[in-house]
């Protein structure tokens, strides 16, 4: 394994605390237990919203904390949903009287230790779940489908009403309407490293790739050659176009996400083949996002997130925001 | 052979997280790549962590009533795991430190109440059921034969025996299955062939409680 | 090799319409010859900057055209310096009649053909070379120090200062400034593999790492084997230091900077290390960028570039810029 | 053996490159390695691709007059290639394409005359004189040896294979130099060992023109 890092054990400690030192102008890190908030306290009447998750995603949450965005955010270890004092501690801290909206991907470990915070916690509150993720067959007797990159547009999309003064309820509605319009699938072409572990978590040959595999290197639909770009921008396109059956010109935004390990370049690329193949299916691309948002660790791929618009999506979409790894308008 | 009333005093839970530390280090790699086949990975850390802050409350814990130390380990548990099995096995703590008349003695059939108990919140938690391929697979036929020992008064040493043979069992069954719950839910087709990291580690933990008990 | 592509032949075109079109809003691209340059004109009166170099880099040198920042980048083929024909057709597409800044990384290939652009452009115009790389020995016999990440300040900076109506000839000298109290040294972990050879540039062992890497994969200082996060960044800055020397409680903007391919965990507990070291030696920082900003394909490593600070840096450095890759204040 | 007055002619500079591009393809892995060695790894493909940009240029330029055709390879060099590579062979046809009395036939000791001009150009855009571990290694003492046997009249067919070989012990020459120019400057005492690219390329150049001009 070849990572900067001192000891295994005080990876993520380290990780944070230098997180905290280069964004001192607008968020803080609290250790033990661990959480990233806004240098200033929530403004009386406004909701809070608290994301979370395993770590190795990074930019996300951490880097979602700040003005028109998430309140807190807590970090589990790498890929480990975070413990339930971390979320208790956190909505105790920004918490101003508006309650506490929960921001989970749908992952059970997540979701269970999400559900424990939320119950620690005695104040107002609520959750929403994000499960974007088209690689995985939809059901109510399962698990369902997992949260990905979508939680991204969520977070900023209701941070920006909740900084505008929308309710804990407009807030979770809002939410629930951003992920319910999403869809999202990912591609890898090498697994990625979990510090403690040293070894990559999967082995996968010299000209194949994972197709839809989620954030945490776990396999998805089936292992593949490897295919050109339009190919796999086509086959992933499908699955979520299946999904989300836009209406023709319907406004949509087009997030192409990097795994974390794949160069600006190839993600412009991919960019391109989704532009023309969308456009070929008369769907209207009316903002765009590209860049590594919600990765895993070192991984090679990307995944695509496809977000139908309307007014209000959009309008909250183009609203200021300024956190560590997003910012416009101010 | 054990004296009855020394089940689950902290002594006994301190020197059974011990053992059990030293089992699952043992089958470390099988537990991390079952996680990798099918889940992220991070399996055996979450256990290890957990097993190594379990330890390390000795000092603390040693003189507490049962209660507050139970109380203890499972906000360690809890907020030291993480993950899926940092919510469920803190939920099992917790629902055993809640356990009525811990000041009294814990005999046998206490702790299997306890046991059960704790069981029973996890599905609670969890939400999974007997054949979605999580460690609720081994938990949830263990539970069950602990109350028939308890009610039928059985004999607990054949009992413990038969309680390791169903959790094996059980732990192999999951192989086969399909997940519903849990990361390995994601997979469909794919998860089958593979046994469930959560079903081997609660086996391995259940079959080293077992049999030191058994041979105390 | 495994990167989304279509054809190694239209890689760059099509990765170039690809960020042209998710950032419609404030740049566009031109092909043959290839530039990308603002969506606005740029207004009269103001100095425009034109940056350049081979692609590989992303987002050098597209990734900052815009507001406060550059007027034009002209990309070359992977790790190839453009060539003239891109310069002066930049030059001709952006200048408004304050003339043209050329800022060159300190390559023979970049030096000559921008050299060859600035000959061929009939409009006034200078350059200046950037050449931060402290792992290589300066020299007025050889070709000297490279020019590396070190640039993305200088661009920022004299960005600025144009912005804001400053000279050809004070653009020149700021843009001199901040080099000349700017020092950057890189560490690699893996090779990057350009998309034409379709194989690693070098190889490596698994414990090796190559220090004071150059941004194309070149051979540094020397190999050798991987060490904990604080000693690698301890002989960085050794030799950041003994090269900048800055005064006792000298005020600096630390910038630790991803080669491509590693996780931003990694890059902020560099930054920590970075901190801690820094600090230890009464060295001030005021300003930090932690990032993927002037990278190696999807090499995996980091550079640490510190840069001294007066007052005239800090204010240019602070203004307002949106470009695709840098955006704060607007 | 060749007319001397059809060096330099339209079709002589198409079929040269056709024959240059066939050896350097030939060789191609050997160049590659030499800048991943001691560079950025991308020589071989500036090459190869301003050989591919000449050759097609072939039905633009076959009508037209020596100046401008040389002019637009020049410009295609120039603008197709990029990189330390495309500005220098850029400058060496640009000098070529200025050449006086183009109009007139090229005879061997005009077509000499335009490559030492050509060498002369790309010694000063690049700065870098014999011993610096470049390109300039090979084609300067060419160059020189061109002049000498202009200049003493001798037999072409003699001359050209001293320079086969000067191009030769030069190219292996800047294996054991440290460099000053160019990307390999930047690796101190680690360039020594590795033969530079650009002369390889270089000294295959010339080895192939020499050859075939010898051969026809
Ligand atoms: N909803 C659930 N109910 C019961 N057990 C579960 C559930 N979800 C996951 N598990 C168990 O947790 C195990 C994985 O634990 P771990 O790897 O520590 O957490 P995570 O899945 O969050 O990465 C699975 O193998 C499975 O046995
Ligand atoms: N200043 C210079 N003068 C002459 N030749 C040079 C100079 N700089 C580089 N070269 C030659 O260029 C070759 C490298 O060319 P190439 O790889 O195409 O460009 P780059 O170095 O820009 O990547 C070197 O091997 C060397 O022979
Ligand atoms: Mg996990
Ligand atoms: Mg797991
Ligand atoms: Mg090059
Ligand atoms: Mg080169």
């Amino acid at each position: 394994m070849k990572k900067f890092i001192n000891k295994t054990d005080d990876f993520l400690k380290e990780s944070l605390n230098g997180f905290g030192k280069a964004h001192s102008d607008i968020i803080q890190v609290n250790l033990e237990p661990s959480f990233v908030s806004r240098k200033n306290k929530t403004k009386e009447g406004k909701v809070s919203l608290i994301s979370g998750g395993g770590s190795g995603h990074e930019p996300m949450h951490g880097g979602f904390v700040g003005h028109g965005m998430l309140d807190a955010a807590c970090p589990g270890f790498v890929f480990s949903a975070p413990a339930p004092d971390q979320m208790q501690a956190a909505a105790e801290h920004v918490d101003s009287g508006a309650g506490v909206l929960f921001i989970v991907k749908n992952y059970s470990g997540d979701i269970m230790n999400f559900q424990m915070g939320a119950e620690m916690y005695s104040g107002k509150n609520d959750s929403i779940v994000t499960n974007d993720d088209v690689a995985v067959e939809d059901s109510t007797f399962t698990t369902g489908r997992r949260g990905v990159a979508a939680t991204v547009l969520v977070e900023k999309i209701v941070g920006s009403l909740a900084e505008n003064g929308g309710s804990l309820e407009e807030c979770k509605t809002l939410g629930e309407k951003v992920n319910k319009n999403a869809g999202t699938m990912g591609v890898a072409f090498t697994s990625c490293t979990v510090p403690a572990a040293g070894k990559p978590t999967f082995d996968i040959g010299d000209d194949e790739m994972e197709f839809g595999v989620g954030i945490h290197g776990e396999p998805g639909r089936k292992r593949e050659k490897i295919q050109p770009s339009k190919t796999i921008v086509g086959n992933i396109l499908d699955a979520i176009l299946d999904n989300l059956k836009p209406e023709k010109n319907e406004k949509t935004l087009l997030f192409v996400n990097g795994m974390g390990g794949t160069p600006l370049t190839e993600l412009y690329l991919v960019y391109d083949d989704a532009c023309q193949i969308l456009q070929s299916k008369g769907v209207e691309i009316t903002r765009s996002l590209v860049g590594n948002y919600c990765t895993s660790l070192e991984m090679q791929g990307a995944s695509i997130t496809l977000l139908k618009c309307d007014e209000e999506i959009l309008k909250n979409w183009d609203a200021p925001v300024h956190t560590a790894a997003m910012r416009w308008g101010m | 052979m054990k004296k009855e009333t020394e089940f689950m005093s902290i002594n006994f839970l301190i020197s059974q997280a011990k053992n059990i530390q030293k089992v699952i280090d043992e089958n470390a790699s099988e537990i991390e790549a079952l996680d990798q086949n099918i889940g992220d990975g991070d399996h055996i850390f979450n256990i290890q962590r957990g097993l190594k802050l379990v330890i390390e409350l000795e000092g603390t814990i040693k003189d507490l009533p049962l209660a507050k130390a139970l109380n203890t380990i499972a906000m360690k548990v809890l907020s030291g795991i993480g993950g899926s099995s940092g919510a469920l096995f803190g939920t099992f703590f917790i629902s055993m430190a809640k356990s009525p008349d811990l000041d009294k003695d814990v005999n046998f059939s206490k702790a299997c109440e306890m046991i059960i108990d704790g069981v029973k919140a996890m599905k609670e938690r969890g939400k999974a059921d007997v054949g979605e391929k999580t460690m609720m697979d081994v938990l949830i036929p263990v539970s069950e034969k602990l109350s028939e020992i308890k009610n039928n008064n059985s004999e607990m040493k054949q009992g413990l025996n038969e309680v390791i043979k169903i959790a094996e069992d059980r732990m192999l069954s999951t192989k086969d299955m399909l997940a519903t719950k849990g990361r390995a839910s994601f997979l469909g087709e794919r998860a089958k062939g593979h046994i469930d990291p959560g079903a081997r580690s609660s086996q391995l933990i259940i079959d080293t409680i077992c049999k030191s008990v058994i041979n105390q």
